[in-house]
């Protein structure tokens, strides 16, 4: 296995979103999918702070968003695809959210993808 | 009576829709080049194909829907569907065409036939579909398209089992589809790849290819495989697989393969397989 | 583990709850007073069932939902429930508080095994519940609920024998849901009614008590007649009647009857009827 | 059978709310619904037609909802639950749209009311 990649779907490895995060992180997406909207975004630009109060985010989570720590958005219950927005918004991509993740350097995460591993499901070769 | 001419399974990502826009104004790189090449047999088959109607399974990745009422399954109802903005703007293409008359014939169908689809009359559609109609279909796009959307961004998924049967009851339903319409059924989800958590950019090849292999005629083997097997291997997202199990429900068990292709260009296995139903 | 110790079927109508806060005020119509007075008995055993939690299987009235996305079954899953405005202004209740931890668990049940619910973390609730709920349960509101809206207001709607199943299924998840929580099963749909056409007004009482009779016992014959004889006979809102199947299917085959009633106040057939499952 | 009310589902005794009706009255329940708004309902008053205008109608329906012409809307596919709303906004309620779809006075719907009919499913008595 390349990498070391684990085959399971445990943290850090992999942050399986379920209903109970996507309670935990109601409103952590909500306001990541607020981003789709152009308005909405260039509002959040002006002062990031204030939109999030706005949509009803903690202090930690203003805090997490101000930090760019896509993990602990993560880990707070923030969608993937909600954080995207974020991330989009700020002038970061998919890549940035990766390597946080995967705790490297953008430019090394995307040296070494595509993160070759070679499996098939039990009982086949 | 209608009748299904075939159908094909995709993969779809965002770059994959970014990477031809960015390619048409400046060039292709070489990664996504392979992949547009390898797709030009699907788009030669679709115009051969010449259906008169399409039903696309594909799922949303919160760009329409979202948490306060997310479907597990939804079907599209209305005269057009619009592109869904995924907060990086919209791309330079029109609203699909919707298909009102095979929507709610589906619907009705597939609801008193035991599936709770949530019926959109007002849907957008992102990546899941954009991201590789543009280079399959020239523009005007005029084929009416019925939507159907599985969840995959939120667990509890359906399970294989389910989204296969789910194409079976598609199958049936067409059967009392008057008139004498082709039909092409497609769908489409993403092979293997991961994009959070410490596995990001996982990349299982041996995988895709052996799923690619047996969909055709080991549909039934590669059902029972846990999506937790799925993922295990191929990444989170290797889940959105299962979709295309839908396609396979809908076609009969003695379509053709016509034409394969697979690649790899960056974070996200692309493949793509074509099925064609005996005249 | 936890376990259903009851439940029961209730009619809903906007006029049931409007009436109630007129009567509160000003003194009741006789009408509706024989109403709240037939359904003391629900409250008196509700408070001797002392339910931990509680499932209620309703249906809205395009008060939440529109025809953007309207989901055939939705279930809620959030924290609390606000009351929905029908287009008068809201009524002086407070809002359901929400079981977050019961919703979650009979999703993945429920969707692993073949339902495709739309997932709402976000819903307000419509005179489906609050018509009835304020005079069978003193507040403040402490019993978390999980509420499911089964489509009624644009055909198709589900089958009957998908309703009694799902109840089945419903029942089924409890049974592996942890804790010795003591959970009650509420369905709520209209008896005979139509409140649109020429047919406007139509009162089949006789219908209405055949249904309360045999609900208990006769079930699968019940479930057996067609959805469009119901509303042929008792009118197009008659067809919410399936959802009682739901708490019915919850419920076991030893269920005792514990108090039933029946009057038709103006444009509705009122109804109701408590089984309680043996200790 | 009293007030010979059919055991049928056809119009006008009965107006089957279908897809075909969804698609037909969408913007008319649309409309209708929009009215759940408490600052809608008070723009609406103000100016019903342009409102309506503005919310997609066609000029035949804008003209059945300022004739509250309810058996034309529901025959629109305005969805009856959408279209009491619009009664209530304008002072009236479901009796009206009762009395309009019955083709009798309001007063003449209630004294007649409850309509009762008594009959089983076929095979029972
Ligand atoms: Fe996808
Ligand atoms: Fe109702």
């Amino acid at each position: 296995m390349s990498n070391s990649i684990p085959f399971n779907l445990d943290p850090p490895g992999t942050y399986l979103y379920t209903g109970q995060m996507a309670t935990k992180g109601f409103k952590l997406t909500r306001f990541g999918l607020s981003l789709r909207d152009p308005a909405n975004r260039e509002r959040f630009l002006k002062d990031e702070a204030a939109y999030m109060r706005e949509a009803g985010l903690n202090e930690e989570e203003i805090r997490l968003v101000l930090a760019r720590d896509w993990t602990g958005l993560i880990e707070a219950g923030g969608h993937l695809q909600a954080m995207l927005k974020v991330a989009a918004t700020v002038g970061q991509n998919l890549w940035h959210i990766g390597a946080h993740n995967a705790g490297m350097e953008v430019e090394e995460l995307m040296r070494i993808c595509p993160r070759t591993v070679s499996a098939l499901p039990e009982g086949e070769k | 009576m209608a009748r299904i001419v075939g159908g094909f399974g995709i993969s779809h990502t965002p770059s994959m829709g970014l990477e031809y826009d960015k390619g048409l104004a400046q060039g292709f790189s070489p990664r996504w080049q392979k992949w547009y090449d390898g797709t030009r047999g699907v788009k030669a088959w679709l115009e051969r194909a010449a259906p008169d109607r399409m039903i696309i399974v594909y799922n949303d990745h919160l760009n329409h829907f979202d948490f306060s009422a997310y479907p597990t399954m939804a079907i599209g109802v209305a005269p057009e569907f619009r592109q869904a903005d995924e907060g990086w703007g919209l791309r330079p293409f029109p609203s699909l065409v919707g298909d009102v008359d095979l929507g709610w014939h589906l619907t009705e169908k597939l609801v008193r036939g035991g599936y709770d689809l949530t019926v959109c009359q007002d849907l957008a559609v992102d990546h899941g579909i954009y991201s590789w109609l543009p280079y399959l279909m020239d523009l005007p796009w005029t084929i009416p398209v019925v939507p159907v959307a599985i969840n995959m961004v939120r667990h509890p998924i359906p399970t294989s089992e389910r989204l296969h049967q789910f194409g079976k009851d598609i199958r049936r339903a067409i059967d009392s589809f008057p008139g004498e319409d082709r039909i092409v059924v497609v769908g489409t989800g993403g092979m293997s790849h991961q994009i959070s958590g410490a596995r990001f950019g996982i990349a299982n090849e041996t995988l895709d290819h052996y799923f690619l292999e047996k969909l055709k005629d080991e549909t039934e083997e590669l059902v029972a495989i846990p999506q937790e097997e799925l993922m295990r291997l191929g990444g989170t997202e290797a889940a959105e697989l299962a979709i295309w199990f839908s396609m396979r429900g809908a076609l009969s068990d003695k379509v053709k393969e016509v034409h394969r292709y697979y690649t790899f260009p960056a974070i996200t296995g692309c493949g793509v397989v074509v099925y064609e139903e005996p005249a």
